[in-house]
C-alpha cells in the first residue's frame, strides 16, 4: 500500500511548502490545513486511529482557526508591500537546508538498524483510556492545568488592552 | 506497508520546511504556523516509531504524540494571543519591524 | 422560569398548527385562480360607462346611442389622479328625459393612473359612471391596453344590475322619478306640440315597459 | 420474516457483492453503501424542505407548496432544478479557488459523519471503535469551510456571517461534545453501534433509552440546544439574520453552489438528529418491546425525521438571539449545565440501582436549572413586566 | 387643553429639562477602522425604500444617518393642486396600512375649516373603523418586529389572518380593502347595513382571542425579553421634546392620547384606559401597542353595542363646488402612529392654498439615531421595527 503513502506524504508536504511560500496568509492557513489532514491520514495508515481523529479534531477545528481568526483580527490577510519573506531570509533557508541535511544522513545512515516491519497493534479507545488513567495518568492532569493555564493566560493577552482601556 | 524510513524522511522534510517557514517570514502567524509544522513533524516521528517499536500496545509513542497535540493547542492559543496583543500594541505583525522593546 | 414562555409559545405554534387542517376559521387562504371569492356588492375596482339597452340593433343592443353620459367633463375634471380624457361631441343627440345632450366623441380613461377612488362616480350628476368589479385586467401592451376608450368602457345597465343590485336598484329609481318628473314637465309643453307629445309618449311607453322588463 | 426484513439492505448488499471475486469484496461493499448514503440523504433533504415548508406553512396558517406535484411534492425537485440551470456568478474580487473549494468542503465534511452512524442493525458503514471522535473530527472541519466561503466572497456581509458562524459552532460544539460524554461515560465506548447496544433492553414494555434519566434527558436537551447552533437552525441561525446579515456566508453564492450549501446544511442537521438518536434515543431500537419486530431502520429514521419536525417546530415558534447573548447562553447556561450533567452522570453510575439515584439526581439537575436561569434572565436583565395604566 | 395635557407642564418644568442633553455622540474607542454600512434601500430588513447609514465600531453603533425621500411623491403639492375632495383619497396613500385614520384626520381638518357638523351615526362609524384600524396596523406591526427578529414571520401571518377579517370588513363598507377612500366631509360616503355591524360584532368578538394568541406566543418569551428589554431606550424628555407621539410616546411613560387630550369626535362617551410603559425600551413599545390593541377593542364593544340610527352625511354639505370660506384649520387625530394632524388654509377657492400633513411616522423616525446610538447593530433593525413606521408617511 505504498502508492497511498506516498500520494499522503506528497499531499503532507505540498501543504506544508504552500503553507510556507504563499504570498496570502489566508492561503497560507487553509494549506496549513491541508497538510494537517495529510497528517492525521499518514497517522491513520500508521494504525493510530485516536490520534488521527484527535488531529483533524484539534488541528483543523481548532488551531487552523485560531490561525484563521488571528489573521482577520490582525489585518494580515492584506500582502504586505515590502514583501513577505524577512530579511535575512537566506540564512534562515541554509538553516533549514542544513537542518534537513543532517536530519537526512541521520535517517539513511540508521536504515540498517530500523526495527522491522510488525503487525498491526489492535488498540483500542478502551485501551487508551486505561493508559491515560493509570499509567499517564500524572501527565494527563499536567497537560489539564496546562491547558486551563493556557486557556486564561491566552484570553488575558489578548484582552489586555480592553481591561486598561476599561 | 511502507517501511519506517519512509516516515522518517517524511517527518524531517515537513521539520525543515517548518524550520525554513518559522525562519524567513515576517508575519508572525507565519511563523508560528511554522512552528506548527515543525511541531507535527515531531508527532508523526513519535507514531511512526510507536508503530514499529517493540511494544506497541503499551501505547508510550501514541500517549506522547496525543499530549503533543494537546500542549501544541495550548501553544497556538496563547501564541496566537500574543500576536494579537502585539498587533494591538504596535499596529503590525511584521517581525522585522518589531525591533524595539518599548511600544 | 427560563423556558417557560418558549413552551408556551411552542404550545401556540402546535395549536395552529393542527388547527389549520380542521378549522377554516385559521386557514383563510383562497387559492385564486381555482377558487374565488365573489365580488361583494361595494366592490370597486375600475370605472365603466353604463348605457340604457333599450336601443337594440336586432339582438344587441347599440351600446353608442345609450349611453348616459353627456360629456359634462364635471368627473374629468374632479378625478384627483387626472386620469380621465373627454372630447366633447359637435352634435346633440336626445337623451332618455328627451332633452337634447352633448355626447362624448372621445371618452379614454386610463387605468394605469387610475386609482380607484370612485370620486368620478360620486360627482357624476348624470348617474352616468359606475365602478366595475372587474380586476382581471393585465395585458402586455402597457400603452395602448391599459388606456379604455368608450367603447370598451360602455357596459350596459343589465351588467350593472348584475354586479352591484342594491346600488342599481336606487338609482333606476332615482331616474325613473326623475324622467316621471321630466315627463309632466313635457306634457305641460306638449299641449303646444301635439306632434311631438305623441312622440314623447310613444318614447314613455317605450321606457316604461323597458323599464318594467 | 421480520428479521429478513430487518437486515434486507444488509442482505441485498450481500447478495449483489457475493457476485464479485473475494479481492474486490470488502472494496465494493464500502462503495456500496457510501452510493446508497449520497443518494438516500439528498433524497430525504428534498423531503425535509418540503416538509419544512408545509410545516411551516401549517404553523402560520398558509397551505405551503401544494403546485408541483401532489401535495407539492415535487416542489424541491422544482427548486433544485431551477437552482441548477441558473446562472453562477462569482465576485469580480472573489478568491475564485477558494469560493469554489468551500462548498465542496462543506457537502464532503458532512457527508464524511455519516460513515460512523449506525442507521439500524448491522447497517453502519464503518464501525469504528472511535466513531464519535471521528464524528466530531468531521464536524470540526465544517467550520473552515464556512469561512472558506464568507472570507472568499469578498463581502462585508459574508466575512461578519462567517466570523459569527464560526465563533458560534465552535462556542456551542463545546457542549455538544460535554452532553455526549456524559453518554460515552456511561456507555463506556466511543464506538456508537455500542452505544446503540447498550440502550437496546427494556424493562418491561419501555426501553433503557438514555433519555429516559435524568442525566440523560438535560444531556438530551442540551444537545438539541446545541445541535441547533451548530447548524445554524433557528434561533440560532444568526450567521445568516437575513434581518442583518442579508444571508450571511453565502450572500455571494448562487446557483448550484448556494445549492449545495443549503444541502450541507440540511445535512448537517440529519447527520447531528442522527447522532442524537443514536445518543439519547436508542437509536435503530423499538421505543416499546413489544414492537421490536418492526425492522429496526424504520425506528432510525422514524426518529430521525422526528427530531427535524421539531427542528421545523422550533424555527416556526422563536425569534432569534443576538450575538453576545447567543455566546452567553452558550458558555454561561448550556456549558454549566452539560458540565455538571457530567457529573450527575458520574454520580448515577456510581449510587447503583434504586429509586434514590433519581431523586438526587432530578433535584441537582432541577436547582442547577433553576439557579443557572435565574442568574441568567437576572445578568441579562430581562422577565417578565407589569403595566400601569394613565388615570 | 384640559388638565390632562401632561406633555406642556412637563416641557414648562424648566427643572427637568435643564438635565437632558442629546445624548452625547460616542466616540470609537480608536482600535481598528469603524465599519461603514448602509443598510437599505436593498437591505432586506428595511420596510419598504429606507437607508440607514450606519458606522459600526465592532457590532456597536456610532453614528446612524437615515436616508430617506426614495418615495416622495409631493402629496402636498398634490393637495394643493386638487379640490378638497380630490385629495382625499390621496390620503389613502400616506399611511397606506391605515387608510381610514388619515381620512378622519383629513376630513375633521376641512370639517373644522368648513364649521361642518357630524351626525351622530357617521361619528360612531368612524370610531369603528378607526380603532378596527388600530387594531390591524398594531397586530402587523409587532408581527413585523418580531419578524425582524427573525421569527420566519409567524407572529405576523397571525395577525395578517385577522387583519384579513378586517379587511374584509372594510371592503365590505367602503368599496375597498386598503384604500378606502371613505369619509367625507361632514359624514361619510355609505351607511352600514345591519348585516354588516353583525359582521363586525363578530369580528370583533373574536379579536381578544386573537390578542390572547398572540400574547401567549410572544410576550413572555425568554428570547424576545432579552432581545428586546433594554435595548433602543427613548427617554421621555427627548421623546417630548422630539415631538414623538403615539404609542412610541406612551411607551416612553408620557401619558399623551389625543382621543384623551383633544376630546374629538366621541371619545368622551367611551370607557377605555391608556397603557403606559416604565422602561421606555422596544419591550415596552411591543407591549403598549398589545394593550393598546385590548383598549381599542372595549371600544369597539361599546360602540357596536351603543351605535344609533339616522343620517350618515350632513345635509348641509356639498360634494360639487365644495369652497370653504377663507381660513385656517389644524385638525389632528390619534392614528395608530401617532398624532396625524393636517393643516390647511382656505383662500376660499375650490383648492387649499396650503396644504401640510403632519405625518407621526416621519417625527417619530427623528430619533432613530438617539436611540440607536451604542446599541448592537442588530438592534437597529429591531429599533427602527419598534418606531413603527410606513415609508409612505415619511416620504409623503
Amino acid at each position: 500500500m505504498s502508492f497511498v503513502f506516498y500520494i499522503l506524504a506528497a499531499l503532507t508536504l505540498a501543504g506544508a511548502l504552500a503553507a510556507v511560500l504563499l504570498k496570502n496568509t489566508v492561503h497560507c492557513a487553509l494549506a496549513l490545513t491541508v497538510a494537517f489532514a495529510g497528517l492525521a491520514f499518514l497517522f491513520l495508515q500508521l494504525d493510530a486511529q485516536f490520534a488521527g481523529f484527535a488531529q483533524v479534531l484539534v488541528y483543523i477545528g481548532a488551531v487552523a482557526i485560531l490561525v484563521v481568526f488571528a489573521i482577520l483580527l490582525t489585518r494580515g490577510s492584506e500582502t504586505p508591500k515590502d514583501g513577505v519573506y524577512s530579511r535575512n531570509w537566506l540564512a534562515g533557508l541554509v538553516i533549514a537546508a542544513g537542518v534537513f541535511a543532517a536530519l537526512g544522513w541521520a535517517v539513511l545512515q540508521s536504515v540498517p538498524g530500523l526495527p522491522h516491519e510488525t503487525a498491526a497493534p489492535q488498540v483500542s479507545v478502551l485501551q487508551i483510556g486505561n493508559a491515560l488513567m493509570t499509567r499517564y495518568v500524572l501527565p494527563l492532569e499536567i497537560v489539564a492545568v496546562l491547558l486551563t493555564l493556557a486557556l486564561i493566560g491566552a484570553v488575558i493577552v489578548a484582552m489586555h488592552q480592553k481591561v486598561e482601556a476599561q | 506497508m511502507t517501511p519506517l524510513v519512509g516516515y522518517l524522511l517524511v517527518a524531517a522534510l515537513l521539520f525543515a520546511i517548518g524550520l525554513a517557514g518559522a525562519l524567513t517570514r515576517r508575519n508572525a502567524i507565519l511563523v508560528l504556523i511554522g512552528i506548527e509544522l515543525m511541531l507535527n513533524a515531531a508527532n508523526l516521528n513519535l507514531i511512526a516509531f510507536w508503530r514499529y517499536g517493540p511494544h506497541p500496545e503499551l501505547l508510550t509513542g501514541m500517549m506522547f504524540a496525543i499530549f503533543s497535540i494537546a500542549v501544541a493547542a495550548a501553544e497556538a492559543a496563547v501564541g496566537l494571543g500574543l500576536v494579537i496583543s502585539i498587533h494591538r500594541h504596535a499596529h503590525t505583525t511584521d517581525l522585522d519591524a518589531m525591533n524595539r522593546m518599548k511600544g | 422560569m427560563l423556558g417557560e414562555g418558549i413552551l408556551k409559545g411552542l404550545w401556540e405554534t402546535a395549536k395552529n398548527f393542527t388547527g389549520s387542517y380542521v378549522s377554516a376559521d385559521r386557514l383563510t387562504t383562497v387559492e385564486y385562480p381555482e377558487q374565488r371569492i365573489a365580488p361583494i356588492e361595494a366592490t370597486r375596482d375600475f370605472p365603466f360607462l353604463v348605457f340604457d339597452e333599450e336601443n337594440r340593433d336586432g339582438g344587441d343592443p347599440v351600446w353608442e346611442a345609450g349611453l348616459r353620459c353627456v360629456a359634462c367633463q364635471i368627473c374629468e375634471k374632479e378625478c384627483p389622479p387626472k386620469c380621465i380624457y373627454i372630447e366633447r361631441s359637435k352634435d346633440k343627440k336626445l337623451d332618455y328625459l328627451g332633452k337634447a345632450q352633448y355626447y362624448p366623441a372621445r371618452f379614454d380613461i386610463d387605468i394605469s393612473v387610475c386609482m380607484s377612488c370612485q370620486i368620478c362616480v360620486e360627482v357624476c350628476p348624470f348617474d352616468a359612471i359606475k365602478m366595475d368589479t372587474e380586476f382581471e385586467l393585465s395585458t402586455t401592451d402597457r400603452f395602448g391596453g391599459l388606456l379604455l376608450d368608450r367603447e370598451q368602457l360602455a357596459k350596459p345597465n343589465e351588467y350593472y344590475h348584475k354586479i352591484h343590485p342594491a346600488e342599481a336598484a336606487g338609482v333606476d329609481a332615482h331616474l325613473a322619478e326623475e324622467k316621471v318628473k321630466a315627463d309632466a314637465k313635457a306634457k305641460a309643453a306638449a299641449e303646444a306640440k301635439l306632434a311631438a307629445e305623441a312622440k314623447a309618449a310613444a318614447d314613455a311607453a317605450a321606457k316604461a315597459t323597458g323599464e318594467g322588463a | 420474516m421480520s428479521a429478513t426484513l430487518d437486515q434486507i439492505f444488509v442482505l441485498l448488499q450481500h447478495w449483489l457483492v457475493s457476485f464479485l471475486p473475494a479481492v474486490l469484496q470488502p472494496f465494493v461493499s464500502v462503495l456500496l453503501g457510501v452510493v446508497v448514503i449520497i443518494g438516500l440523504f439528498p433524497a430525504l433533504f428534498a423531503f425535509a424542505v418540503w416538509m419544512e415548508r408545509k410545516g411551516l406553512g401549517r404553523i402560520q396558517n398558509r397551505l405551503g407548496p401544494n403546485r408541483v406535484g401532489p401535495f407539492g411534492l415535487l416542489q424541491p425537485i422544482a427548486d433544485g432544478i431551477k437552482s441548477l440551470t441558473k446562472e453562477d456568478i462569482v465576485p469580480l474580487s472573489a478568491d475564485v479557488v477558494v469560493h469554489f473549494l468551500a462548498p465542496l468542503v462543506l457537502v464532503v465534511a458532512v457527508f464524511m459523519g455519516f460513515a460512523v452512524l449506525p442507521m439500524g442493525r448491522n447497517m453502519v458503514l464503518v464501525d469504528m471503535d472511535a466513531g464519535l471522535l471521528f464524528y466530531f473530527a468531521m464536524g470540526a472541519s465544517t467550520e473552515l469551510s464556512i469561512f472558506m466561503a464568507g472570507w472568499s466572497s469578498r463581502n462585508k456581509y459574508s466575512l461578519l456571517g462567517a466570523m459569527r458562524a464560526v465563533a458560534q459552532m465552535i462556542s456551542y460544539e463545546v457542549p455538544l461534545l460535554m452532553s455526549s460524554v456524559a453518554v460515552v461515560m456511561i456507555a463506556g465506548t466511543l464506538s456508537l453501534t455500542k452505544i446503540v447496544a447498550a440502550q437496546n433492553s427494556y424493562s418491561g414494555v419501555f426501553p433503557h433509552w438514555y433519555i429516559f434519566t435524568p442525566w440523560g434527558l438535560a444531556g438530551f436537551l442540551m444537545y438539541v440546544v446545541s445541535s441547533m447552533a451548530e447548524t445554524n437552525r433557528s434561533p440560532f441561525d444568526l450567521p445568516e439574520g437575513e434581518s442583518e446579515l442579508v444571508a450571511g456566508y453565502f450572500t455571494e453564492y448562487s446557483g448550484f453552489k448556494f445549492a449545495l450549501f443549503f444541502l450541507g446544511e440540511y445535512l448537517a442537521m440529519f447527520s447531528i438528529s442522527g447522532l442524537g438518536t443514536v445518543l439519547f434515543l436508542g437509536g435503530w431500537s423499538a421505543p416499546f418491546s413489544f414492537l421490536t419486530w418492526v425492522p429496526s431502520w424504520i425506528w432510525f429514521f422514524s426518529k430521525l425525521m422526528m427530531s427535524i419536525s421539531v427542528f421545523i417546530w422550533i424555527r416556526g415558534t422563536l425569534p432569534r438571539l443576538r450575538q453576545d447573548q447567543l455566546m452567553n447562553f452558550a458558555w454561561k447556561f448550556v456549558l454549566p449545565m452539560t458540565l455538571l450533567n457530567l457529573f450527575v452522570a458520574a454520580l448515577w453510575r456510581f449510587l447503583g440501582e434504586g429509586w434514590e439515584r433519581w431523586v438526587i439526581c432530578s433535584v441537582i439537575l432541577l436547582l442547577a436549572y433553576v439557579v443557572l436561569g435565574r442568574t441568567g434572565m437576572r445578568e441579562g436583565k430581562f422577565g417578565p413586566r407589569r403595566y400601569r395604566y394613565a388615570e | 387643553m384640559t388638565d390632562s395635557y401632561r406633555v406642556g407642564a412637563l416641557a414648562n418644568d424648566k427643572n427637568k429639562l435643564e438635565g437632558w442633553n442629546r445624548p452625547p455622540v460616542i466616540e470609537p474607542d480608536g482600535e481598528g477602522e469603524l465599519l461603514e454600512v448602509a443598510m437599505g434601500p436593498h437591505h432586506p430588513s428595511t420596510h419598504g425604500v429606507f437607508r440607514m447609514d450606519i458606522a459600526l465600531d465592532g457590532e456597536r453603533v456610532i453614528r446612524l444617518k437615515p436616508v430617506f425621500g426614495y418615495l416622495h411623491r409631493n402629496h402636498e403639492k398634490i393637495g394643493e393642486a386638487n379640490s378638497y375632495l380630490a385629495s382625499m383619497p390621496y390620503t389613502d396613500r400616506l399611511d397606506y396600512i391605515c387608510s381610514l385614520t388619515n381620512n378622519w384626520a383629513y376630513a375633521l381638518a376641512v370639517e373644522k375649516l368648513a364649521g361642518q357638523a357630524v351626525p351622530e351615526r357617521a361619528e360612531y362609524l368612524r370610531v369603528i373603523l378607526g380603532e378596527l384600524t388600530r387594531v390591524q396596523n398594531h397586530a402587523s406591526s409587532i408581527g413585523f418586529l418580531i419578524q425582524e427578529m427573525g421569527a420566519s414571520g409567524t407572529p405576523l401571518m397571525y395577525a395578517y389572518r385577522e387583519r384579513e377579517k378586517i379587511l374584509d370588513l372594510f371592503e365590505a363598507i367602503t368599496g375597498s380593502r386598503m384604500m378606502c377612500n371613505y369619509m367625507r366631509f361632514g359624514g361619510c360616503r355609505v351607511d352600514a347595513t345591519p348585516a354588516w355591524l353583525d359582521a363586525a360584532r363578530k369580528v370583533v368578538a373574536g379579536l381578544p382571542g386573537f390578542v390572547d394568541e398572540v400574547d401567549r406566543l410572544l410576550s413572555s418569551n425568554e428570547i424576545l425579553m432579552a432581545r428586546t428589554q433594554g435595548v433602543g431606550i427613548l427617554r421621555p424628555e427627548l421623546a417630548i421634546n422630539a415631538g414623538v407621539t403615539g404609542p412610541m410616546l406612551r411607551a416612553s411613560g408620557v401619558d399623551y392620547d389625543i382621543r384623551k387630550v383633544d376630546h374629538y369626535s366621541i371619545y368622551d362617551r367611551f370607557n377605555f384606559r391608556v397603557p403606559l410603559g416604565d422602561h421606555w425600551d422596544v419591550y415596552d413599545r411591543f407591549m403598549v401597542r398589545m394593550l393598546e390593541m385590548r383598549e381599542s377593542i372595549k371600544i369597539l364593544e361599546q360602540a357596536l353595542r351603543e351605535i344609533p340610527g339616522g343620517p350618515i352625511m350632513d345635509p348641509k354639505a356639498k360634494i360639487r363646488g365644495f369652497r370653504p370660506k377663507p381660513g385656517e384649520a389644524y385638525g389632528r387625530i390619534e392614528a395608530p402612529k401617532g398624532e396625524l394632524g393636517f393643516y390647511l388654509i382656505s383662500d376660499g377657492g375650490p383648492n387649499p392654498y396650503r396644504y401640510r400633513v403632519r405625518p407621526p411616522s416621519l417625527i417619530n423616525l427623528t430619533v432613530l439615531e438617539d436611540m440607536a446610538l451604542g446599541e448592537n447593530v442588530a438592534d437597529v433593525v429591531l429599533i427602527f421595527g419598534s418606531v413603527d413606521i410606513v415609508l409612505g408617511e415619511v416620504d409623503r
